[in-house]
């Protein structure tokens, strides 16, 4: 009941939120995007065909008349079709968000993961070899560019001047085979680029950690690395790590990986939001950047229950 | 804490149910004993619907689920026209002005929901006075409105009607009378024109012209018909995606057998693919069509390479070093000519670069120094151009450079045209700029306009690297940048960019259709956008457009193009060539240029059971 | 006397910072005997907690480490002792109660999660078993109703009941030594007395040898036998605590006992307390370390390091210039501020 | 709770824990009284960090040279041939439209400097005012409007915010720089918030107050330049995530508009590697990595000069 009320009261609270993205990005990527008219009218149009497709288009409204076009579409939750393809904006998303998905994802899990194990051991051996070897290795991860990593692992396990164990690029999923063939180079090339980061991260919160009072403790009475490392250490850093998680997954939920779906050609709702953008498709912008909204202030209303959960601490007040 | 074992495994539970919700529909794959042809494209069709066919993809998709009244001969080259749905060439009276054509009787359309008792009625000729009416009625968003603009009589008037009546929120009426355009009755049509329109045929056999029944037009509106085809095609669309079109033979196609011979069949061309196999028996022959539109290179290349996935591919330009031995002639690597039948295929369209003749810095001034100043900076500019450079850079040196506008696979192609504007002479041009008193310093800046890509801008830079060599200060020669196609096109129908490069893909094997980009009225925001206006061309161009085809029009044609050449109002032309590659069990030669759309229902598969590869 | 239970001998603890190696602890010996209670006195700094840590191997390493002496519980070297070993004897063999019951106890388990944790891994209990067990110290704890709280997350209680808890934790597995450190320092008055009387109470129905780290002579007055003062690493001086506060050597024992408020006789003089600053033991001075606060310091002082003299019966004191009496430390200290 | 969670771990990933705490070693520290002598020693006793300010002092030279024309001017050129290998004359060949390689990554370096700088001064200064007012004002309808920009921000994709940008501005060579600046604000803004909250009520603040000075010259004169070390560690930190966005952004087509940069070279390789072409992707690749690696080491010392709270 109280995560209930707290929930209401957090989403009335998050309007000013949702009003604040919708408009942003109704301006910069709609009023103020790409113009498709001259896609859709022929070779040699007249000027009454032009005019015609501007007000199909809604180019010839004025902003404030659009934007509550659009807040009435988001209410309704009926962004309509596609302008490119026609296709209805909710198939659209289903189709895409489940590949983004399934393409992010594990790489989003391994790399958090690995970043968490590799920063307690960091933590554990802080100052020795071993920390440095790992916190070293960070910042040489962190220093290099996402689209260098791509490139690299796509020449080394998927071109014929390095392994070709792999796909260059392309998503043709049919099976648990087909999807761990194509998934693989991308997992590596997420994880690598977001292990870095991730571990200077959890590193320095499990430091802070080990640094507290009831850590000493704990081991004041003879608790046990492991135990001390993934149960103390660990539950007490949470928040952190929840926060960290939590407000990734909307970006990866809406914008998938956009580079890598754009390089690998793998149709997430990264690369049709993209194109979206780079075309003028404005239902699908509208519907991307609603979901987009919608899903940061669920996010900040989750991460706020989940730190209730993990800390008993904090009272949803 | 036992609490969190549940949790974890609900989330684990959660991302395998996502990670198959990722995975595509592997219903697709069909049944076995079909004989299923996968395709693949270079690009997406955005609709199947023929008022928006204006794309190769979007042109190939309604190919084959609509019937045009005149199709293009499978084999032939140049490219001849032939009956599809008409059961003879038109009628045409003496003045060039009315056309009388007969529909084949009994072709139905594809059973739909669309019609009232679910069953596809028969084809009439009210049917495609109804799918050109539809082009005019400003709600159906046509995008082939210009091939008929001004041409039949009445029509234009019914689509201010129809204007009109949107504003006001109403249905036009597709009843009304056309004069020009009128069904006789169920199976013969009639079109007069305005003035002569000698293109009118060929505008019946672009996807723009496909029959839609009204019915389907009512009962999926038009949005629906971006996704749902209803026509009389050898095809059935049965599911279209951007990714994804899969078809299923119209079973109940009209019976037309294959006449080989009269399609163009050349033993010494086609020899090799096995195309005898077809000849007399009627399409279409494979039961089932997918349609893979990949713009990812690799990824159908791959796929292509894979064995068992895409059956059709273009080379991709970066697999061209290795897949090619040879680029003149071309020969292909015997690692692929052993595995997969191959064919070089130029374009039906070229690319070239424009100059906008509007802007007073590069084109026409009202002060004649001035303007034949700018006229000799173009043609400088156009000597300094190294088309070899940039065949050899960007196109795998496999293009064909040719002056002027008239690409070689159309009748009125000159090979004796003097290709001095497609030859490299600095010296010339530099003569040419001192000539007219052109210096470093009153240079104007040259502003290029192209979309922010890895291409276009190397493009530039290479362009950019020519004027430098001319005299021109690097930052005398810019670029304009623009996100993305649109807002370049925009820019370039609006006139405000100086020069570009750009492409034009042929709708009809005739010059009229690359001429037209200078005739003056065709002016911006029309295709003429070099905003090229010279009376003596816009005199020859109105005289040929009434004229019929023949020497004394081509007679025309070159000196319209000798025109072009001496304004310096382009600098062009190449016309690239693809090496098309399909699998050996594949019967068929195929064609991805808008005119070629048809070859699908000649496609056969050897039928050996199994699918496998032939001898 | 018997042998006792613990044996310091000559630790040294040093630190690695970014101005140089640093001595925490210099060379302090000193013996616990079985269920003896020890005061541990000193400034903040002064090492006594670096000390304690020590006793329990859990110097944070690097930056520090033991780099001599000896410890031996009960006879056994604990300073070479691997860290498995060591773990057994944490908690077992010594427990620690720390300064703030607020921090010391994990915030986001319970407090049976805690302490049948503990209980479980020092005697193999079950679960069951350790929960049980955990009530019954609770309840030795006067924690008036164990079942009531013992779900609870230490958020929910009080700072009193909260060391109560963490000394039920530390009884737990029945010690053979306690080390408080400061264990009432963060609590008001009230409470104080009552969480002292319990840790003296369950010391003798235990029988566990306690050391009392504390800076205040107030407490190790009321709870200890015998006491030690340390001065920035090292060992000012030991004895037993009524010596000591008769007759106190050190100048700098003399000077805590004058900064005493309860102790003094007259309410309305000004409360002396010991001027000047600790010394930055990065750059220590030779000779007393004490010497520049000393109110009796002589030339000797600050160029040689005073050895540790056995003084009275069985007390030591590290001064060349030990203090007769209390009186005459004041007289010097009025002397030397003016 | 609010929305002004550490929202945003996209950009460098580098937000810390509110309240690190650092190992307090016994004994106070005298000797080295001024905070910023102290920082310098300790800096230059950091033999990694003192490697980075090497390297970033070298490209910076390079930079500069490209600026005064002593080097890297051929860069556009395209007489050279065709993916030409190393020789005498293109120390490290040629690109496809015979662009010497050696010269473009030289040029690049300035471009890389110049983003880099940009971003960095402009949205670490946009950051500091903001978050100091947002801290100054804390609880206020200033504050509130702060946080919410921030809020929002934060909860728009990176990628497609700065695309929406570049779009909106219709291809302007400015365009990635305004989208950078406007984003990589919010975390300067958000540390600058938290320290001016601490230090109003801190005893000087509250001196200065009494002896009647102005809010905003209490604001501006004597908090924000104890918020120095932020705005100097965050000022390279944007600096290296402005450089590596810019790769990804000129892949995406939506970076560098003129002239060339390390992420045009890397994106002109993507149509390379695949028919054996390596050059430009190693070269480019190389430079910046040694670049943005030796920032990253150069912007750790710097924190742990400047923060004495920072974790080791």
């Amino acid at each position: 009941m109280e995560t209930l009320q707290y929930t209401l009261r957090k989403l009335i609270t998050g309007l000013p939120l949702l009003f604040g993205v919708t408009l942003i990005s109704f301006a910069l990527m709609v009023y103020f995007g790409p113009d498709l008219t001259y896609e859709l009218v022929g070779k040699n149009p007249t000027q009454e065909q032009i005019e015609r497709v501007q007000s199909e288009l809604g180019y010839d409204q004025n902003f404030l008349v659009r934007y509550l076009d659009y807040v009435r579409e988001i209410v309704t939750l009926d962004f309509g079709q596609s302008f490119s393809t026609g296709e209805p904006v909710a198939d659209l998303l289903a189709r895409t968000v489940p590949v983004s998905l399934a393409l992010t994802l594990p790489g989003f899990i391994l790399g958090n993961l690995l970043g968490i194990l590799l920063a307690q051991i960091a933590a554990w051996n802080r100052s020795g070899w071993l920390d440095k070897l790992i916190m070293g290795g960070a910042v040489v991860g962190m220093s290099i560019s996402f689209l260098v990593v791509i490139i690299a692992a796509q020449v080394i396990f998927s071109s014929s001047y390095g392994l070709n164990w792999f796909p260059v690029r392309g998503w043709s999923v049919y099976s648990l085979a087909d999807y761990l063939y194509h998934v693989a180079v991308p997992t590596l090339a997420l994880v690598f680029v977001s292990l870095g980061y991730n571990t200077r991260f959890y590193r320095a919160v499990f430091v802070e950690e080990m640094s507290r009072d009831h850590i000493r403790t704990a081991r004041a009475y003879g608790t046990p690395p492991i135990p001390l490392m993934l149960r103390d250490v660990l539950k007490n850093s949470l928040i952190p790590i929840i926060t960290r998680i939590m407000f990734s997954i909307p970006m990866i939920i809406v914008s998938g990986s956009l580079l890598i779906e754009s390089y690998f050609g793998i149709p997430g709702v990264g690369k049709a939001t993209f194109d979206a953008i780079t075309t003028g498709d404005q239902p699908v912008l509208k519907a991307v950047v609603s979901l987009t909204a919608v899903l940061f202030v669920l996010v900040l209303i989750i991460n706020d229950i989940l730190y209730k959960w993990v800390d008993p601490r904090v009272s949803l007040k | 804490m036992n609490s969190t074992r549940p949790h974890i495994l609900f989330s684990g539970l959660a991302v395998i149910a996502m990670v198959l919700a990722g995975c595509s529909d592997p219903a697709s794959r069909g049944d076995p004993d079909q004989k299923v042809y996968r395709h693949s494209m270079d690009g997406s069709a955005t609709s199947v619907d023929p008022v928006q066919a204006s794309t190769v993809y979007a042109n190939f998709m309604v190919n084959n689920a609509y019937d045009t009244l005149y199709r293009y001969k499978y084999l032939e080259r140049p490219y001849a026209l032939t009956p599809n749905l008409a059961r003879d060439m038109p009628e045409i009276s003496d003045d060039g002005l009315t056309y009388t054509f007969r529909l084949r009787p009994g072709v139905h359309y594809v059973d739909d929901e669309a019609f009232p008792d679910g069953q596809g009625r028969e084809v009439v000729a009210s049917d495609l006075v109804f799918s050109l009416m539809r082009h005019f009625d400003p709600e159906q968003l046509s995008q082939g409105a210009w091939l008929w603009q001004g041409r039949i009589e009445g029509l234009n008037d019914w689509g201010e009607e129809a204007a009109e009546a949107r504003d006001a929120g109403e249905q036009p009426d597709y009843d009304a009378e056309i004069p020009g355009l009128q069904a006789l009755d169920d199976h013969t049509l009639q079109i007069r024109l305005t003035r002569p329109y000698p293109q009118l045929t060929y505008t019946l056999a672009q996807g723009f012209s496909a029959l839609v029944p009204p019915e389907a037009v009512d009962h999926h509106g038009r949005r629906g018909l971006q996704r749902h085809a209803v026509g009389s095609g050898p095809f059935q669309l049965v599911s279209f995606t951007p990714q994804r079109a899969v078809f299923v033979a119209n079973e109940d196609f009209r019976d037309d057998p294959v006449d080989l011979e009269y399609e163009g069949y050349d033993e010494e061309v086609h020899g090799e693919f096995g195309l005898e196999a077809i000849d007399g028996r009627s399409p279409p022959f494979i039961d089932r069509l997918e349609i893979d539109q990949i713009e990812e290179t690799s990824a159908r290349w791959n796929s292509f390479t894979a064995g068992n996935e895409i059956q059709y591919s273009t080379v991709p330009a970066e697999q061209a070093e290795s897949v090619l031995t040879s680029t003149d002639p071309v020969e292909v690597d015997a690692r692929y000519a052993d595995d997969y039948f191959w064919r070089a295929s130029p374009e039906a369209g070229f690319v070239y670069m424009n100059f906008n003749l509007d802007d007073p810095a590069i084109g026409y001034h009202e002060d004649p120094d001035q303007d034949r100043a700018n006229h000799a900076l173009r043609c400088a500019i156009r000597k300094a151009f190294d088309w070899e450079s940039r065949n050899d850079r960007f196109y795998q040196g496999l293009g064909d450079v040719y002056p002027g506008v008239i690409p070689p696979m159309v009748d009125g192609f000159n090979p004796d045209f003097p290709d001095d504007s497609i030859r490299r002479d600095m010296d010339a041009a530099r003569a040419l700029l001192e000539e007219h008193g052109w210096t470093e310093d009153n240079l104007p800046e040259i502003q290029y306009g192209a979309v922010s890509s890895v291409t276009d801008r190397q493009m530039f830079e290479q362009f950019r690297g020519w004027l430098e060599e001319l005299g021109f200060p690097g930052d005398k020669v810019r670029m304009r940048t623009f996100a993305n196609f649109g807002d370049l096109n925009r820019a370039i129908r609006q006139g405000q960019i100086m020069s570009f490069n750009i492409g034009w893909g042929l709708d009809f094997p005739d010059a009229e259709n690359t001429l037209q980009l200078y005739y003056g009225p065709n002016e911006a925001p029309g295709s003429n956008s070099a905003n090229m206006k010279n009376d003596e061309f816009d005199r020859l161009y109105d005289e040929s457009a009434v004229m019929q085809p023949g020497p004394d029009r081509n007679e025309i044609y070159n000196r319209m193009n000798e025109i072009i050449v001496d304004e310096c109002a382009n600098i062009s032309a190449l016309t690239r060539t693809r090496i098309e590659m399909w699998h050996q069990d594949l019967i068929m030669q195929p064609d991805r240029e808008i005119l070629g759309g048809f070859f699908v229902r000649f496609v056969d598969l050897i039928d050996d059971g199994q699918g496998g590869e032939p001898e | 006397m018997n042998r006792p239970l613990l044996e310091v001998d000559n630790l040294v603890i040093e630190f690695e910072t970014d101005r140089g190696t640093i001595r925490a602890v210099d060379g302090i010996s000193f013996c616990v005997g079985a269920s003896e209670t020890l005061g541990l006195v000193g400034e903040s700094g002064c090492g006594k907690s670096v000390t304690a840590l020590a006793l329990l191997g859990l110097i944070p390493s690097p930056p520090g480490r033991v780099a001599a002496g000896s410890i031996r519980l009960d006879g056994r070297e604990l300073t070479g002792l691997s860290e498995a070993r060591m773990r057994k004897v944490r908690g077992k063999d010594i427990a620690m109660i720390f300064q703030e019951p607020m921090s010391a106890l994990n915030p986001v388990f319970t407090i049976a999660s805690q302490m049948t944790r503990v209980i479980r891994r020092h005697q193999g209990l079950s679960r069951r078993q350790a929960r049980a067990a955990a009530v019954e110290m609770l309840a030795l704890t006067g924690i008036a109703a164990p079942l009531r709280l013992i779900d609870d997350y230490p958020h929910q209680l009080s700072g009193g009941m909260r060391q109560r808890v963490m000394i039920a934790m530390a009884m737990s597995c029945e010690p053979k030594l306690l080390i408080a450190d400061e264990p009432t320092t963060a609590l008001d008055v009230t409470t104080q007395a009552q969480v002292l009387e319990q840790i003296l109470a369950l010391q003798s129905s235990f029988n566990t040898a306690v050391i009392l780290i504390t800076h205040d002579l107030g407490v190790v007055a009321e709870t200890c036998s015998r006491a030690l003062v340390m001065y920035c690493g090292r060992l000012a001086e030991e004895g037993t605590v009524e010596s000591l506060f008769a007759h106190p050597r050190h100048p700098y024992t003399a000077g805590l006992l004058e900064s005493i408020p309860a102790l003094q006789a007259s309410r309305n003089r000004h409360l002396p307390t010991i001027a000047g600053a600790v010394p930055d033991l990065a750059e220590l001075p030779p000779g007393c370390l004490f010497a520049d606060r000393c109110p009796s310091a002589r030339s000797l002082c600050r160029e040689e390091h005073p050895r540790l003299i056995t003084s009275g019966r069985d007390g030591r004191v590290a001064c060349h210039f030990p203090v007769q009496s209390r009186e005459a430390y004041r007289a010097a200290l009025v002397q030397w501020e003016s | 709770m609010s929305i002004n969670q550490p929202a945003n771990p996209g950009v460098d990933g580098r937000l810390g824990p509110d309240e690190p705490v650092k190992y307090k070693g016994p004994g106070p520290a005298t000797g080295l009284d001024s905070p910023l002598r102290k920082a310098v020693y300790k800096l230059r006793r950091d033999r990694w960090g003192m490697l980075g300010l090497a390297i970033v002092i070298v490209y910076a030279l390079i930079a500069l040279g490209v600026v005064l024309g002593l080097w890297g001017q051929d860069w556009s050129s395209t007489a050279g041939p065709r993916w030409a290998g190393i020789s005498a004359e293109h120390w490290l060949g040629t690109n496809l439209i015979g662009q010497d390689i050696f010269n473009r990554a030289l040029y690049s370096t300035r471009t890389a400097f110049e983003i880099g700088l940009v971003v960095a001064i402009l949205s670490t200064l946009l950051g500091a005012l903001l978050g100091a007012l947002s801290g100054f004002y804390a609880g206020t309808w200033i504050d509130e409007i702060i946080l919410w920009k921030k809020g929002v921000l934060d909860a728009i994709p990176f990628y497609l915010f700065v695309a929406a940008v570049a779009f909106a501005l219709e291809g302007n060579a400015w365009a990635m720089h305004i989208a950078m600046i406007a984003t990589f604000w919010t975390i300067t803004a958000r540390l600058v918030r938290g320290e001016v909250i601490k230090l109003k009520n801190l005893e000087f603040v509250e001196a200065a107050t009494a002896i009647g000075a102005s809010r905003m010259v209490t604001l501006f004169r004597h908090i924000l330049p104890n918020t120095l070390h932020i705005l100097l560690v965050q000022g390279t930190i944007v600096f290296v995530s402005a450089i590596k966005s810019e790769v990804i952004l000129s892949f995406l087509g939506l970076g560098v508009q003129e002239g060339t940069s390390w992420g045009l070279m890397i994106s002109e390789s993507t149509q390379e590697v695949l028919s054996g072409q390596f050059m430009n992707f190693i070269v480019a690749s190389t430079m910046m990595f040694i670049l943005v690696m030796a920032f990253n080491l150069f912007s750790d010392s710097l924190q742990d000069a400047l923060d004495p709270k920072k974790v080791h």
